[in-house]
């Protein structure tokens, strides 16, 4: 999560659910908490109960809204404008958490003469570079920070690379050397970023919002009031947000303007603060942080690219460590994990086998490879737990790139759409393919369930829970580990008198995992231990991060999950003794078991806190160390009266005892980014890339940095206001489903509770285009058309945006052509595309037509969806 | 022998007591040595796979058979409570249309044939295999590469730490492949 | 060269005012389906809704009696056999012809074999009747009803049985015993038998039976005498001035009965007069009230043969009329379920309101 | 043994529907049938056979700035239903068989291996939970878990609630819960807070008592519900008055009949 991670320095969500009912005020944004984290959703009950303002903003009212107590209906793709808006409210008002600011965020950091803000430029920062379309943040840099060219020995650092999918900035901060920037405290000076934040933000005024969100002045008046009271020394407010903020053209900078909101009212690190991403599935977190994902190694450690300036380990590391803060260990958690990767082979002569790591040379990404799939690059394809054919943006184009692979594994409990595309999937239906005209050879195999298998999710507040086994897996059907296991055994055997060099690594890679029972099941807990870390001579469970080394005499899987098994049969991912509301003693959080990380900014920086009433951790001076009701995010024995030294001093210790945001070579939490993001250093509002309405802010439309992908089978709605399509389409889930549905709409117990696809349309529309209650309509994009039962409902209203009407058409997504209830794909409508730094598609916000009647059928699809295509073209 | 058939006719009961037949005096023997069905059996404490929260689980199982799945109470985040779709579980493991066998499609073929779950593991290692050999850059221009992005790999996020470990470390470590996804973004 | 916002006036009306006016407009259109002021006018509307003027989309709080067709005939033969029972026992004591006393006995033990067999017809299995005897429960009409089924069996078929015997074999003491035994008890348990069942659907949840408890077993007890009457003159007993006098009451009291339904205006009575159900009910009424009532008058201001046949006629319209209403009241009590308003004391509203459009629930 | 309730308070129900849920799983229940109803997210209609918990949504039109919470209106509100586990029992009183049990724990409690399916109790609930079982005729609805009530475990759907707006325990302290609830809800301006626990009927009270907000008709709950059983004494009445006129009129008839067939 850049957004999160170039702010605070962690991808992850900075407190835990439990401490929302702790809060004085909660903002939902950008999710319907109570119908997609309905057990999550307690503790915001909770808090309401105690008294806690419930604030959702949502172009729809939900089941969220109906447990607010404020419910504010914005247009679909309008939050940086809101948000911005309660960024200019703190600031105009004078309503921040000033000694926070000032201490604890990089408000009085001096920017460099060169920057250009977007204000200046009609929508573009300084640094774009308009034929490559991507920035050069050169200018973004604190003032007296060296150049990052120079730094890193050429090769720009601050964007990573073109081909960069962005994870590896969830730590925040690239390389940055803060080197000898200047502070003015009293956030005076006219180039400190406060200022610069005034000046950015200064025309997102509530006049704005109700022009162009759509929300009543005295609303949004209502709602920043709300929220900017209940923050300060001796009150908190969270926020909480979801898909409906990432899976935005702009989802990084929407989240980036949530950070910044909450680091001016002071609200991170504190108890019933900070900053909640909700989590779609069981570990979503642990798949970012162990990733599968082709930009980063484990713990956000970025991938080699293929670059001059990472050709091996030592530039590698040159380019990745900072000075200060914790990356200034970078190369203690690169050499671990390949001791972990590589065992013995690995040697300080050989780079610890850095060289036999892959580098990448592009977008690898889903839609990235996919693109290369439909185009017939790719031979052979592994899906495991997933179901793109229905699950993913442009169905059509998924699917008819599947048909062009030579090979496809699919692996999952159901025979899913994505095994059975080439017999039922509506292009074979439609007649566009036919199994004969496909020569993709399928295996799919039957995989176990949760309760069948053990391991550990990461679940949405970064905690490690194991589960244990309660059965064997029906018939053939295994773990993914049993799969990964037993398919490596198999590999290494082929590789194994092979001796070319693209074999080293395979035949070192350490493999040796014993396995248990009649099925050769390998230990999970074994794997969970080497994720930990060991000392390679004795192999010692590491109990701490400190306890890395950069000489290969530790190994470690992913140094932020270090601690979780510290000793040989303790797994603290399993402990199940939850002593106090956080859960201590339940589970295991990365990193050291903080369930509010960057704590230390829960207590003054003399170490008291802040108020009785908001106390987290503090300074014992007795004990001489961190104490109170969490660990400490923060050495333990650092005094905070150590001075800090951040401009000559090198390492974690360089920061003195005032600088809660660790992983930051300041040490603070950024309001400005200075390098980690690839379209630009503040957020700023643009319209998503199919839009209604004119961008009212610049004539630059959408994001410049987003990589559209347009192409014959990905187009584009023409934007602003394509006349086909002149309504918003926003999608999203019901309580009653699981995303696309595999894992719900084969159960009897849910197909029954959300038996068929609808959509939601107010009374207006539906008078408008004399829409029958309970009859079909018809959705239609540039991509596809769906046909749903029309659901009228006061629930979802028209907007009144810039002066004109504008309705919104919702659609849940669940469906797909196999399971209990069937309906029409919702993902076929969507485009695929690409936020710039994490390769995230848009979904909430796009635009479509609708109609009374049901979809064509048959060629007659094919060939109006061709002229339909043609007619763009 | 007659008398005790007798005692247990519900309407010899009232007769003795006077009761109104609404009472213990209908209850049949079911009824009155009812327990739960998960009474006296196994427990496993899991995690709920649908949705990030990460609700603790009860799993009950006798004789490697799944009884039911309830919220676990002592998780403090979930306090024992479920969703409905975390209260599905038990249907989710135990529905119908679960699959067992390995299932296989020929190219242009029109169905599905079974497939030993051996045979299908090897087939799929000669399949990377093949494709890795055709595919596999060691240097581009010179430079170190050590890629092949000839085969691709999609993963939930559904699938445990350990396995995404293992998908990590061969694929990308140990085979060099750099087309690696899955849907956690943000 | 970035465009600066117009800003909007009229800041001072608040969200709420603003609201409510919205919210007005959309409540008619929900009600009328359209909506005089200038607004809006949602299409499909009135769209179904949770209301207390609509309840809870209409849907019905009652659920609908799941008894089989065996019921109602249950009812109609129940009925008859009391009667005739209490008929053939009162005729025997006043000493009247025993071929009437006869084949009064025989309709009584007919009715009472062929009741059980309609129970458990519409149970499905016969140990399912079995189950009906483990409590006897005082406060449950049907539990009542079952104990007196069995009581009245078994004296109705034992008196038939012994008199069978007697005449077959001549009379002996213990034939005689079994037989005025049984006659007894086919008389104490006919009475009760004969009506039991308006007390059985009368002490329900149903509105448009519990509302009329006070009259069904006088109502079905008439019912159920005016089709054993009618039975017996079918028989032969064409001459019987009892039966004449006994017809004609029950079919006087069943004109009466209809002439208070139709009298009434209350709308728990609506399902006997609207609808499939009301016209089923007037059907019965007329055949077991007005058109016997006008034929045995008749009858007896005519010939012996004229007479005769009028009375067969009365006694046809009578049967017919009495296991008719059976059904009808049967077929009221699902109307009376089906009607949402009811439970929830909803009056009738001038406009429909919107109920069911959109798919609604099938099944 | 102490007499335990339901307290469902929509308050605090997000209409998730887990009870729903979770009652079928541990009750092993049915499917209901994939119908979609178009009255909002309800696809489910009413308790029954195969649905012992049932969620209802109301819907109210919204106000910008007013979430479900605030006093002015209660835009979106879910009541999740359930047998009341009458004081007085309709369903109870009327079992002719003894299958419908009072249990040790103030429940209404339908022994499947007991009922034969004779369907009066269905005509005899006021507020039309017990309902018949298609494939094999008999009667079924909410047990109250007495299994789990046996050995001290909560009702599965209690158990499942996330918000724990179903909440399980003795009557009398869930009756003084709810009071101090309504206090409450009250207090931050709630005025259309209301708790539906009929005990001016001949019900006599629920063991199944509900806090909605507004008037409870549109949630389907009747204002007057009455136990079947205050009918019949006024239907024996009549029916005693019946086997009078039958038995003075024939005795009558044939006592005035002394032509014996004109012989």
């Amino acid at each position: 999560m850049p957004g999160l991670g170039t702010s605070f320095g962690r991808g992850g969500a900075t407190t835990a659910q439990q401490d929302l009912s702790n809060a004085d005020a909660i903002l939902i944004m950008g999710s319907s908490m109570a119908e997609n984290h309905p057990v999550g959703f307690q503790w915001v009950v909770e808090a309401r109960e105690r008294g806690a303002k419930i604030i959702h903003v949502d172009p729809r009212f939900t089941r969220t809204s109906a447990m607010a107590d404020i419910w504010v209906p914005l247009r679909a793709g309008s939050d940086i404008i809101f948000l911005g808006a309660l960024i200019r409210y703190v600031l105009e008002n004078s309503k921040e958490f000033r000694d926070y600011v000032v201490h604890y965020t990089n408000a009085g950091t001096i920017l460099r003469e060169d920057f250009r803000d977007t204000e200046d430029l009609d929508g573009f920062f300084s640094g774009w570079d308009a034929d490559q379309k991507k920035y050069n943040p050169e200018s973004w840099l604190y003032k007296g920070a060296p150049s990052q060219e120079k730094q890193s020995g050429g090769g720009s650092v601050a964007d990573h690379s073109e081909a960069g999918g962005g994870h590896g900035k969830d730590r925040g901060g690239e390389a940055q050397d803060a080197g000898k920037f200047e502070e003015d405290p009293t956030l005076e000076h006219p180039r400190c970023v406060f200022q610069v934040l005034k000046r950015h933000f200064q025309r997102y005024t509530p006049e704005m919002v109700e022009r162009y969100c759509g929300v009543p002045q005295d609303v949004f008046l209502k709602v920043a009031d709300t929220f900017s009271s209940a923050s300060g020394p001796d009150k908190t407010a969270a926020i909480c947000y979801a898909v409906g903020w990432t899976q935005h053209s702009k989802g990084v900078q929407i989240i980036r303007s949530a950070a910044i909101l909450q680091l001016l009212l002071g609200n991170i690190g504190r108890p019933g603060g900070g900053i909640l991403a909700l989590r779609g599935h069981a570990s979503i977190q642990g798949s970012t942080d162990i990733p599968t994902l082709y930009d980063v190694l484990p713990g956000y450690l970025p991938m080699p690219f293929f670059e001059a300036d990472s050709k091996d380990l030592k530039s590698h590391i040159k380019k990745h460590s900072a000075r200060t803060g914790l990356w200034s260990a970078f190369d203690k958690y690169l050499i671990s994990l390949l001791k972990a990767y590589y065992g013995d082979a690995a040697t300080k002569q050989n780079g610890y086998g850095f060289d036999w790591l892959p580098r990448i040379s592009g977008d690898h990404s889903h839609f990235g490879y996919w693109l290369d799939m439909k185009d017939g690059k790719l031979e052979g394809l592994f899906v495991m737990g997933q179901n793109p054919a229905v699950g993913a943006s442009n169905g059509r184009l998924e699917r008819t790139a599947l048909s062009k692979l030579k090979w496809l594994v699919v692996r999952d409990m159901v025979e899913t759409e994505t095994a059975s595309f080439w017999y039922d999937s509506p292009e074979v239906v439609r007649g566009e393919m036919s199994p004969e005209s496909i020569g993709t050879e399928v295996f799919l195999f039957p995989a176990a369930g949760t309760a069948e298998k053990e391991g550990t999710f990461t679940n949405t507040q970064r905690l490690l829970q194991f589960r244990n086994k309660a059965v064997e897996p029906p018939g053939d059907s295994r773990s993914e580990l049993w799969f990964m296991y037993h398919l490596g055994r198999r590999l290494k055997e082929k590789a194994r008198k092979d001796a070319r060099p693209r074999n080293t690594g395979l035949n070192a890679l350490t493999w040796n995992y014993w396995t248990e029972g009649p099925r050769d099941e390998p230990n999970a807990e074994e794997v969970l231990k080497e994720i930990n870390g060991y000392t390679v001579a004795d192999r010692k469970q590491l109990a701490h991060i400190k306890d890395l080394k950069n000489d290969g005499s530790t190994a470690c899987g992913a140094w932020i999950y270090c601690g979780v098994f510290p000793d040989e049969g303790k797994n603290r991912a399993n402990e199940r003794d939850s002593r106090d509301l956080l859960g201590h003693g339940w589970g295991f959080a990365w990193p050291n078991d903080c369930r509010i990380i960057y704590n230390r900014a829960s207590a003054r920086p003399d170490g008291k806190p802040w108020s009785e009433r908001k106390k987290l951790v503090w300074w014992d001076e007795e004990k001489k160390e961190w104490v109170g009701l969490d660990n400490c995010d923060y050495d333990k024995h650092t005094s905070p009266h150590t001075k800090s030294n951040v401009h000559q001093g090198k390492g974690v210790e360089a920061l003195g005892g005032a600088r809660p945001f660790t992983l930051h070579p300041d040490g603070v939490g950024w309001l400005w980014v200075a390098s980690g993001l690839k379209d630009g250093p503040l957020p700023t509002h643009y319209e998503a890339l199919e839009s209604i309405i004119e961008n009212p802010l610049y004539h630059q439309q959408d994001n410049p940095a987003a990589d559209k992908k347009a192409r014959a089978d990905n187009q584009y709605a023409t934007s602003p206001a394509d006349p086909r399509f002149p309504y918003v389409l926003t999608t999203y889930r019901l309580t009653e489903h699981h995303t696309a549905g595999g894992m719900s709409r084969t159960l009897s117990h849910l197909a029954e509770l959300q038996p068929e696809l609808f959509t939601e349309v107010s009374p207006e529309l539906a008078a408008q285009l004399a829409l029958q209650h309970g009859e079909f309509a018809t959705i239609t994009t540039p991509r596809a058309e769906v046909e749903a039962r029309v659901l009228i409902t006061p629930r979802i209203r028209p907007l009144q945006i810039d002066g004109k009407t504008v309705h919104q058409v919702g659609l849940p997504y669940h469906w797909g052509y196999r399971g209990r209830s069937k309906g029409d794909v919702v993902n076929d409508l969507l485009v695929i595309s690409e936020e710039p730094n994490v390769r995230i598609m848009e979904t909430k916000a796009l635009v479509c037509n609708i109609r009374p009647g049901r979809r064509t059928r048959g060629k007659a699809f094919v060939n109006e969806h061709q002229s339909e295509l043609r007619k763009q073209a | 022998m007659l008398r005790d058939l007798l005692s247990r006719w519900p309407l010899i009961r009232q007769m003795q007591t006077g009761a109104d037949g609404t009472g213990s005096e209908s209850m049949s023997p079911r009824t009155l040595n009812l327990r739960p069905k998960n009474h006296g059996a196994d427990v496993a404490r899991s995690v709920c796979p649908y949705c990030g929260v990460g609700c603790g689980q009860l799993v009950y199982h006798k004789d490697g058979k799944l009884i039911s799945i309830e919220g676990d109470p002592q998780s403090p985040i979930s306090r024992g409570h479920l969703c409905p779709k975390g209260a599905d579980t038990f249907e989710l493991h135990t529905h119908r249309d679960r699959l067992k066998k390995v299932k296989y499609r020929r190219p242009y073929s029109r169905q599905w044939e079974d497939l030993d779950l051996e045979t299908a593991m090897d087939m799929v290692a000669d399949r990377v295999w093949e494709t890795r050999e055709r595919t596999f850059e060691e240097t581009r221009d010179g430079q170190r590469l050590m890629q092949t992005t000839g085969m691709a790999h999609l993963g939930g996020a559904t699938l445990d730490n350990e396995e995404n470990y293992l998908i990590k470390k061969l694929f990308c470590a140990g085979l060099g492949m750099v087309c690696i996804s899955n849907q956690a973004r943000i | 060269m970035s465009r600066d916002p117009i800003p909007l006036g009229n800041v001072e009306e608040t969200a709420l005012a603003r609201e409510r006016r919205l919210f007005e407009i959309r409540r008619e259109a929900e009600q009328q389906g359209q909506v005089k002021s200038s607004g809006i006018r949602p299409a499909g509307a009135p769209f179904p809704k949770a209301s207390p003027e609509t309840g809870y989309y209409g849907i019905p709080l009652l659920k609908e009696p799941q008894w089989t067709r065996e019921i109602p005939l249950y009812f109609f033969v129940g009925g008859a056999a009391g009667a005739a029972a209490v008929v053939g026992a009162i005729a025997n004591y006043t000493g009247a012809d025993q071929k009437l006393v006869r084949d009064a006995r025989w309709i009584a033990a007919a009715g009472s074999v062929i009741s059980p067999v309609l129970l458990i017809s519409d149970l499905g299995r016969p140990e399912r009747f079995l189950a009906m005897m483990r409590v006897f429960k005082p406060q449950s009409p049907m539990s009542v009803g079952v104990w007196t089924l069995l009581g009245f069996s078994a004296g109705a078929s034992a008196a038939a049985f012994a008199g069978l015997m007697r005449e077959r074999y001549g009379p002996s003491l213990p034939l005689r015993v079994l037989e005025n035994a049984g006659e007894a008890a086919s008389l104490a348990f006919g009475l009760p038998f004969s009506n039991y069942t308006g007390v059985l659907i009368g002490a329900t949840a149903i509105p448009v039976w519990n509302r009329n408890v006070g009259d069904l077993p006088i109502h079905f007890a008439a019912s159920g005498l005016g089709a054993a009457v009618g039975m017996l003159e079918l028989m032969g007993h064409t001459r019987s001035r009892a039966l004449q006098a006994l017809g004609l009451g029950a079919a006087v009291f069943e004109t009466w009965e209809g002439v208070r339904i139709e009298g009434r205006t209350h709308s728990h009575l609506d399902p006997l007069k609207h609808g499939r159900s009301g016209w089923i009910t007037r059907v019965g009424g007329v055949l077991s009230g007005p058109v016997p009532t006008a034929l045995r008058i008749a009858s007896a201001f005519s010939g012996r043969n004229r007479s005769r046949s009028l009375r067969r006629w009365a006694a046809i319209s009578s049967i017919a009329g009495s296991l008719i209403t059976r059904y009808a009241w049967i077929e009221a009590g699902h109307a009376s379920a089906r009607n949402w308003r009811a439970p929830l004391e909803i009056p009738e509203a001038q406009e429909q309101p919107a109920i069911g459009s959109g798919p609604g629930l099938k099944g | 043994m102490s007499v335990t309730a339901f307290l469902t308070d929509s308050t605090l129900c997000i209409g998730c529907k887990a009870c729903e849920v979770a009652c079928k799983e541990w009750n092993g229940v049915g499917e209901d049938g994939l119908n979609w109803s178009g009255y909002s997210y309800d696809n489910t209609g009413a308790v029954g056979a195969s649905t012992w918990r049932h969620v209802k949504f109301v819907e109210e039109t919204p106000i910008a700035g007013f979430g479900g919470n605030a006093a002015e209106q209660a835009s979106w509100t879910f009541s999740s239903d359930v047998c009341k586990h009458c004081e007085e029992a309709g369903c109870l009183e009327a079992c002719p068989t003894g299958a419908i049990v009072r249990t040790e724990f103030g429940g209404v409690f339908v022994q499947p291996d007991i009922c034969n399916g004779c369907a009066y109790c269905i005509v005899s609930c006021p507020f039309g939970v017990v309902a018949k079982n298609e494939k094999d005729g008999r009667a079924f609805k909410c047990t109250f878990c007495y299994d789990r009530q046996k050995v001290g475990l909560k009702p599965a759907c209690a158990q499942a609630c996330p918000t724990e707006s179903i909440r399980f325990g003795e009557i009398e302290i869930l009756r003084a819960k709810a009071d101090e609830r309504l206090q409450t809800l009250k207090g931050r301006g709630m005025e259309d807070a209301a708790l539906y626990d009929p005990t001016h009927t001949s019900v006599g009270g629920i063991h199944a008592i509900f806090i909605v907000r507004g008037d409870p008709r549109s949630y389907n709950l009747p204002p007057n519900p009455e136990v079947p059983t205050i009918y019949a004494k006024k239907g024996w009445r009549a029916s005693a008055i019946a086997a009078g006129l039958l038995l003075g009129g024939t005795l009558l008839a044939f006592l005035t009949d002394s032509g014996r067939d004109g012989r």
